[in-house]
């Protein structure tokens, strides 16, 4: 590794507008980029990791974001300090950035070609037969699959995955010395991740490029880093080897970061038998949706085909699968938002998946929902107290009795009860799951489904909110069926899991036999995806021998 | 609300917008205690130019007081407005909302009806209406709310489409919530904000197309409004400009005003205000 | 000055007229582009004496009952067909009375039509009409090509009607709806060297203030009246180059006035109806509604009609104490909000002058606690209502058509009452004296006989006021001076044009 | 073959939406006081008894509404539109006479106002927060509040009357008999002052669109990935951001088609254009039934046309759209 740093950032200051929470987005940062190397940057979500790689980009929206101090060099070249043409002969060239969201970052009405074909141009390259074959020779490069068709298409007619290659394909087609990485997987799933992390590993390896990778997943960050960059609050609170700041991490926030991460061995699983409180059997369920044709030819998806599941009073269990494997559909179906097509759904024996009317109302308290979004499934335009009271007093609550089973629910999800009179915008996420939680609880139900309940949330509060279901699950004896895609998450809190896979389920257990001995391919390939399992293995050695 | 308002009049827009409108409403309920009795008695004589002692904005050709006029055609303009506004938007958010809740074939049924009514030139079906039941502000006003019920029903409509699926919607569901319920309760308060800044607009396209009713002669003679007396003006324009211009000039505020309020509260309810502003 | 040849007149028509065969259509827009086009066997002088036209001559028995028409020799219609008695025969008898109420009511005093030979007509009636000759001007006596109808049974539907055919100076050129109607000068007319202006172009303008500016910029040479407002007229004609005249207008002769529906109450009573004429000041109808192009009349014959006797007329001046001491007199008190009693009443939509005119009615009759709603209609709606006696006070005005036989009659027959137009007895008046003079009147061939009967007629009408006379329209006709000859005679606008020629 | 499909359903549901149009239509304006009869009545001053009888027999205006309507729909299904009752001629060639004028009018005024309304939309985007943004959507409102037949009075007293620099009103120079190229400039010079009329009015809406649109977009994620690719200034804004603003553009159109079409009637009065706006109106007051409907019916199957054309415009530019009926 050569001495001279390729990107080089000197007490880099960005201020926020007036009024903002904090003064500076960024305050005194510094860090360095060598070639061949990568440099994760970790820190929760607003801690100004975004601000940080667009300001080296010079992306930052000038009139609201601006550098008040510092410097950035890019192989000895002070990037601030350039003017429009150059910088723009800069970008692409010899940087090149990644985005989150594959599906935004790409032009929605551009052929993926074009928009790789566009960087050769726009930086010199006006052979169009060249620019054509070095499309090609770049989309192979990044395994796309047939580079000839799929380049005519639009990013629309790709997955995910595929539009992130494409992504990094314009990133890498002038071959640029740095490539930064703004959170690049978080918006795919695990066995896609894995993929991306690889092709951008092994890019790095034959190309010698330096790599700015942002992340909050610290098992990402295990698996790629040479050098960590802990961000807090706009500042790096802690800097250092990947494996030192890993295994010793000074700083308390990262060591409050490090611990939050979710861990396979604290799997609490247990297959202990107790009577069923909900039978799923052979439960299909298919959708349609309108097709072409002059009287509208219909097509169908099936999103659940023959599911069979029980879960027992009490019990806990997981739902595990890629997108769109059916996990949500299956949730829904048990709540009764969907008419299944065929099987039955026995709820304490009773046939509910008949039920109507009436007889549904009544059985409505006693299946409640955590949802993903905490934000989302509150109404904006309700207080607090209306919201978690609500649908309690219409099921026939008397009025005080809700109040004062609100004021107890509000305990024990952690909230102050003067939270009642505020409306939803004025609480932090966490707390808006709480929130979500306690209007659940106030039913009083025998079963709650929880989709996806903490995946939108920071690996701090997600913590948070796993240890508070837990606890309170185990003190009302409540049982849950928990949807999540995240093997960490669910091996948290879940007694068994069920793995879906194209509708169906493949296999159940608990999180320990299924992790030790995976039966059915694609559990396989989910478990070898996880990322960062080496350093779990490493820290779990350590952590024996210290004992 | 309080933000809301505080929000509205931090933009240079609402501002204005608040004042002009403020400025027309002050005139409209002052009207009677500005000119007491009625504008359309003959006091003075005929076409006096604007500044004549008295009165400020002349006489028109029978010698009625022009500022009287605009002062009185303030009510029962902002009034037409109001009320067509009124009308169009409780039946397009009636319609919208069952259509965007419910769905399916009546979603189909509901939209299809509305595309009919997009279909027909809605000028044309506004005069055919004032002409089939006379010309009076009720005609007007009916006509008006009819043409423009269709814009609001397919805002509502979009709105109710992307509000149903979201999670507060399937958590009334789980509550045992009635579908009545949940869509006046739970959904509409939420669309509230684009169905104002649409109202606010509208109104103001209803001010104009009364305007141009009356100009091609279809006006209610009985109430003085402000495109009754361009209508009946603008004969006039090369001789006595200042019957239609002075209306005009107060038409082109009302909208103006109406627009920049509606701007301004499009920005003030937007939930992506950061930035640009 | 001897009149130049060539050149092209423009003039506007408005409304667009629905079309231009004068047989078929006769109102103003169509006569007066069509008149240009047909003719009639004679016209009208001023003093509304006749001319010859299609008629090189004519006689009239001394009983009044025979009128012998000798046509004019070696004219010929526009697609070169020679015109006959023939023509003349089929348009009285065949054609006219299918397309013209008018004509056919007329018609019906007539015993038989022959033709002696190809120049002779001959018109025998069943009892005396002396305002017979009238109807043979060109707009109700329309002279239509025979030769085309052959084989056509319904001639009001017929698309030969499309077909412009007939005698006069001008044929059809060219017609663009909706932007103007091209005439062409008719090189074989009968009047050798004439006409003098090669085309005729009229410009359709649907809007008002577009009109004046079409004149104003020199676009067109004349305007109508009617085309602009009144109120256009002094500052148009006062530029250099334009003259101003009143003439024209003496055979239609239009006469503004309100309706009353005098089955309505409390309209019945003469009282009520003298209240209403002592409210209304018909001075500042006509100084500042008409811009003073009007006359005020107190009866049905207004100033300059056939057999006007100003001196039986009753007089209503302006005197709203007067009209307030009628309606105490009828025991009609004013209310808490000083109103008396409500009536409706409809405008005349033809404009924002109709419009002004009701505005200012509705005020004088509110301030004598007649409250007063107007009714707006479109003209359509206008026609519904009026013709069916659905108002209670209307404001209307009527040709009057040279002669009270053919002009005022309509207007006050009790066999004449709903749904019969307009111009009918929509007041629905009901007076046997009147109806017997009228009758005897219209059949008295002695002119002074006639005179005493009429004088009688209007003594009786305007004490008895079944119609509030307001004001004789005075029709001002604007043009630029380098037109020569425009108007020369009672038909005014609708005259053929053979004479008019343009000065440098 | 999907677009072909997409046709055929269009037009088939098109058909269904222009019927029920015509129905309404046909109702309405029976509902209305007055009939053909009345009018010729009326017109013709006096007449004898039983005269308006025989005119109503002769149309068939004295059957039920629903037989009409019945008779109506069938003539239609034989593309038979009936006859004018005022100008006795058939209502088709009326009608055809005059569209022509008609599209030119409102083409020629919605092209102006898209192409200035978008250029100054994304001007202002570009410049967001501006004085020269503020100035370009305060400025587009003034036209937006003005009613349109008085902006059209103005125009004329001004740039006619004044300044002389276009003809006040009508298509073409009366009596000119020009041919050829000399024709063509002819009207157009008669056309910019009704087609700017009307267009300017929409130039505020088309502006606002845009500029929100194009705020929206400059934020995505794309523009900044065209950016970090190097991409000049000027080319983001062309390829990227004015190619995504534009689609919520084109949605409006198709709903202003009806609007615009409303709109001409006023122009084409103010300025003596010799369109179906103008016709409509007339044939309005004169109940002139057949005629009244084509005009609705052709004036319904242009908005379907133009909403046609709009929809496939925004599948060209849209590439996610599948095309949905
Ligand atoms: N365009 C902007 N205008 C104003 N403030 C901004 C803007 N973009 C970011 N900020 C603020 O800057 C701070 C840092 O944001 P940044 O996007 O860098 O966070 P991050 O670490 O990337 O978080 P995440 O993990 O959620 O992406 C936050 O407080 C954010 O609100
Ligand atoms: N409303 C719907 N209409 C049509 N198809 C649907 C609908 N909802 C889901 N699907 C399809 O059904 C299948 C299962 O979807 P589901 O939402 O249950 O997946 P999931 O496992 O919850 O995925 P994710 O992890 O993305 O939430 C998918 O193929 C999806 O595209
Ligand atoms: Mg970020
Ligand atoms: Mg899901
Ligand atoms: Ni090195």
């Amino acid at each position: 590794m050569s001495k001279e740093p390729l990107l080089s950032i000197r007490t880099l200051c960005v201020a926020l507008p007036p009024g903002g929470d904090r003064e500076f987005a960024v305050e005194d940062v510094s860090l360095d980029v060598r070639a061949g190397q990568t440099v994760c940057v970790v820190g929760e979500s607003g801690s100004g990791k975004s601000v940080m790689a667009n300001a080296v980009m010079r992306l930052l929206p000038e009139r609201t974001l601006r550098v008040t101090g510092g410097e950035i060099a890019l192989e000895g070249e002070n990037l601030l300090a350039l003017d429009a043409e150059s910088l723009r002969r800069m970008r692409g060239a010899r940087m090149g950035m990644i985005f989150q969201e594959p599906m935004t970052a790409l032009n929605p009405v551009m052929t993926v070609g074009d928009q790789i074909d566009e960087v050769l141009m726009v930086h010199g390259q006006q052979d169009a037969k060249v620019r054509e074959r070095r499309v090609v020779e770049l989309m192979t490069e990044m395994s796309l699959p047939t580079p000839e068709t799929l380049r005519h298409r639009y990013p629309f007619q790709l997955s995910g995955g595929q539009r992130q290659r494409v992504v990094i394909a314009i990133a890498m087609a002038l071959e640029p010395r740095l490539l930064i990485a703004d959170e690049p997987t978080t918006a795919l799933d695990v066995t896609t991740q894995a993929q991306i992390l690889a092709l951008i590993k092994r890019l790095q390896a034959t190309h010698g490029i330096g790599v700015l990778f942002i992340t909050h997943d610290f098992g990402v960050v295990a698996d790629i880093a040479d050098h960590v960059v802990v961000m807090q609050h706009g500042k790096v609170v802690e800097s250092g080897e990947a494996t030192q700041v890993l295994r010793q991490p000074v700083h308390p926030y990262t060591r409050r970061l490090i611990d939050a991460v979710p861990r396979m061995r604290d799997a609490v699983g247990s297959a202990e038998a107790s009577s069923p409180l909900l039978s799923i059997e052979q439960v299909s369920k298919s959708y349609r949706s309108r097709g072409l044709g002059l009287f509208g030819g219909k097509s169908r998806t099936l999103a659940l085909d023959e599911v069979s599941l029980v879960i027992g009073e009490g019990e806990t269990v997981g739902l595990i699968g890629e997108s769109g494997s059916g996990k949500t559909t299956l949730g829904q179906c048990v709540m009764r938002l969907l008419d299944v097509d065929s099987g039955r759904i026995l709820f304490q024996g009773q046939p509910v998946h008949e039920w109507h009317g009436r007889q549904l109302k009544a059985l409505r308290p006693q299946i409640q929902m955590i949802f993903q979004d905490p934000f989302a499934s509150l109404n904006p335009r309700h207080k607090v107290g209306r919201i978690v009271t609500e649908n309690a007093i219409l099921c026939g609550v008397e009025k005080t009795e809700a109040d004062r089973r609100m004021r107890e629910v509000l305990k024990v999800v952690g909230l102050d009860e003067s939270v009642v009179n505020r409306y939803p915008h004025e609480f932090s996420g966490g707390q808006r799951q709480r929130i979500g939680i306690a209007r659940a609880l106030v039913m009083q139900p025998r079963l709650i489904v929880a989709d996806e309940a903490v995946s939108a949330l920071d690996v701090s509060v997600q913590q948070q909110v796993l240890g508070l279901l837990r606890e309170v699950r185990d003190r009302l004896g409540l049982a849950m069926l928990f949807i999540t895609h995240d093997l960490r998450v669910a091996s948290q809190i879940c007694d068994r899991i069920a793995v879906m896979h194209k509708g169906r389920i493949v296999e159940t257990g608990t999180v320990q036999a299924i992790s030790r001995a995976p039966a059915h391919p694609y559990t396989r390939s989910l478990f070898e995806a996880m990322p960062g399992q080496a350093w779990e293995r490493d820290v779990e050695e350590a952590e024996r021998l210290l004992v | 609300m309080k933000d809301l308002l505080s929000r509205l009049l931090r933009q240079p827009a609402g501002i204005a917008g608040a004042t002009m409108l403020a400025f027309i409403m002050l005139v409209a309920v002052g009207a009677h205690w500005l000119y007491p009795g009625d504008p359309w008695s003959m006091v003075a004589d005929p076409n006096l130019p604007p500044f004549s002692p008295g009165y400020p904005f002349g006489t028109d050709m029978l010698g009625r007081d022009v500022a009287a006029g605009v002062a009185h055609g303030a009510r029962v303009s902002l009034l037409i407005g109001f009320v067509a506004t009124l009308v169009a938007v409780s039946v397009g958010t009636v319609l919208g909302a069952v259509a965007g809740y419910h769905g399916g074939w009546v979603d189909d049924s509901i939209m299809r009806f509305t595309e009919i009514f997009q279909t027909i030139p809605g000028f044309l079906l506004a005069l055919l209406m004032v002409a089939i039941f006379g010309p009076s502000m009720y005609s007007i006003v009916g006509a008006i709310g009819v043409i423009s019920w269709p814009s609001v029903a397919r805002l509502v409509r979009a709105e109710f489409l992307s509000l149903r699926t979201r999670d507060f919607v399937k958590a009334a569901v789980l509550g045992g919530q009635s579908d009545l319920r949940i869509v006046f309760r739970q959904i509409l308060p939420n669309t509230l904000s684009p169905i104002v800044v649409a109202a606010s607009l509208m109104m103001a396209t209803a001010i104009l197309l009364e305007s141009a009713i009356s100009f091609l002669g279809l006006g209610d003679r009985s109430m003085i409004s402000w495109g009754f007396m361009i209508g009946a003006g603008r004969t006039t324009l090369l001789q006595s400009w200042w019957l239609s211009a002075i209306p005009g000039a107060a038409i082109f505020v009302t909208v103006l005003g109406l627009n920049f309020l509606g701007d301004a509260l499009n920005h003030a309810l937007s939930p992506r205000r950061r930035g640009h502003s | 000055q001897a009149p130049r040849a060539g050149g092209s007149l423009n003039l506007i028509v408005n409304p667009e007229p629905p079309g231009i065969n004068l047989g078929l259509a006769k109102l103003g827009p169509s006569s007066f582009v069509g008149s240009k086009i047909y003719e009639g066997l004679i016209s009208l002088t001023p003093k509304l004496e006749p001319i010859p036209r299609l008629a090189q001559s004519w006689t009239i028995s001394p009983d009044g009952k025979v009128y012998t028409f000798k046509l004019r020799p070696g004219v010929k219609w526009h697609d070169g067909k020679p015109f006959t008695s023939a023509d003349v025969l089929f348009s009285f008898k065949d054609y006219l009375p299918v397309t013209f109420a008018r004509t056919k009511l007329i018609m019906e005093q007539v015993a038989s039509i022959v033709a002696p030979d190809d120049l002779t007509v001959v018109f025998t009636l069943k009892q005396p009409y002396p305002a017979f000759m009238y109807i043979f001007e060109v707009v109700g006596g329309t002279i239509m090509p025979k030769h085309l109808y052959e084989g056509v049974t319904d001639y009001r539907t017929t698309q030969v009607n499309n077909t412009i055919v007939g005698t006069g100076p001008f044929k059809m050129g060219e017609w663009r709806r909706g932007s103007f109607i091209k005439l062409v000068k008719n090189t074989d007319y009968w009047e050798k060297g004439k006409p003098h202006l090669d085309n005729l172009f009229f410009h359709i303008v649907p809007d008002a203030v577009g009109r004046s500016i079409a004149f104003e910029s020199g676009k067109v040479d004349a305007i109508r009246a009617g085309d602009v407002e009144n109120f256009e007229i002094a500052r148009l004609a006062a530029a250099p180059g334009v003259s101003l005249t009143k003439a024209g207008w003496e055979f239609l002769q239009p006469v503004g006035f309100l309706n009353m529906n005098l089955r309505n109450k409390p309209l019945g009573d003469l009282r009520f109806r003298q209240a209403i004429a002592h409210a209304i000041d018909r001075n500042f109808i006509i100084k500042n509604i008409f811009s003073t192009f009007g006359e005020p009349v107190h009866g049905a014959f207004p100033p300059g009609y056939a057999f006007r006797d100003a001196s039986v007329e009753t007089k209503y001046p302006y005197d709203p104490a007067r009209a307030k001491a009628l309606l105490d007199e009828m025991g009609l008190k004013p209310g808490a909000d000083g109103t008396r009693v409500s009536l409706r009443l409809l405008p005349l939509p033809y404009g924002e002058t109709w419009q002004r005119l009701a505005e200012y009615t509705r005020e004088r009759l509110n301030a004598v606690g007649i409250k007063t709603t107007i009714v707006a209609t479109d003209v359509p709606g206008w026609f519904s209502r009026a013709s069916s006696g659905d108002f209670d006070l209307a404001y209307n005005f009527v040709y009057l058509l040279g002669d009270p036989a053919i002009g005022v009659s309509q207007t006050y027959l009790s066999t004449n009452q709903l749904n019969r137009g307009t111009a009918a007895n929509i007041d629905g008046y009901v007076n046997k004296e009147v109806d017997a003079l009228l009758i005897k009147a219209e059949q008295e061939t002695n002119k002074a006989e006639r005179a005493k009967l009429y004088s009688q007629l209007q003594k009786t009408l305007s004490r008895e006021l079944p119609i509030l006379w307001t004001h004789q329209m005075i029709m001002p006709t604007v043009y630029r001076t380098k037109v020569k000859n425009l108007i020369t005679t009672g038909q005014g606008m609708n005259e053929n044009f053979a004479d008019v020629w343009l000065d440098k | 073959m999907d677009r072909f499909l997409f046709f055929g359903r269009r037009c088939f549901k098109a058909v269904l939406v222009i019927l029920c149009v015509i129905a309404i239509n046909f109702a309405l304006i029976r509902a209305a006081p007055g009939d053909p009869a009345t009018i010729l009545a009326g017109e013709a001053g006096a007449v004898d008894a039983g005269f308006v009888e025989r005119i109503r027999q002769d149309y068939g205006l004295d059957k039920p509404v629903p037989v009409q309507l019945l008779t109506y729909m069938k003539q239609l299904l034989s593309f038979e539109l009936g006859n004018s009752y005022r100008e006795n001629r058939p209502v088709k060639d009326i009608v055809l006479e005059k569209l022509p004028a008609t599209l030119l009018l409102t083409l020629s005024a919605f092209v102006f106002s898209v192409a200035v309304g978008v250029s100054l939309g994304i001007a202002a985007a570009r410049r967001a927060g501006t004085w020269f943004d503020t100035l370009i959507t305060a400025g587009s409102l003034v036209f937006f509040a003005m009613p349109l037949f008085w902006i059209g009075l103005l125009a004329i007293v001004f740039f006619s009357m004044k300044l002389g620099w276009f003809p006040p009103y009508g298509m073409s120079t009366v009596g000119a008999d020009l041919t050829g190229w000399a024709a063509i400039m002819d009207v157009a010079h008669h056309l910019i002052m009704p087609a700017v009329t009307l267009g300017l009015f929409y130039v505020a809406i088309y502006t606002r669109v845009t500029r929100a649109a194009a705020l929206e977009v400059m934020d995505q994620d794309f523009v900044k990935t065209a950016r970090a690719k190097g991409v000049p200034e000027g080319r983001v804004w062309r390829s990227h951001i004015l190619r995504n603003s534009v689609l919520p553009v084109i949605t409006f159109i198709s709903l202003q088609a009806g609007h615009i079409l409303g709109g001409s009637v006023l122009i084409e009065t103010v300025f003596a254009w010799p369109g179906i706006g103008r016709l409509a109106f007339d044939a309005l007051f004169q109940r002139d039934y057949n005629l009244l409907l084509a005009v609705f019916f052709v004036s319904s199957v242009m908005v379907v046309i133009f909403n046609l054309i709009a929809d496939l415009l925004y599948s060209l530019a849209d590439p996610r759209i599948e095309l949905q009926t």
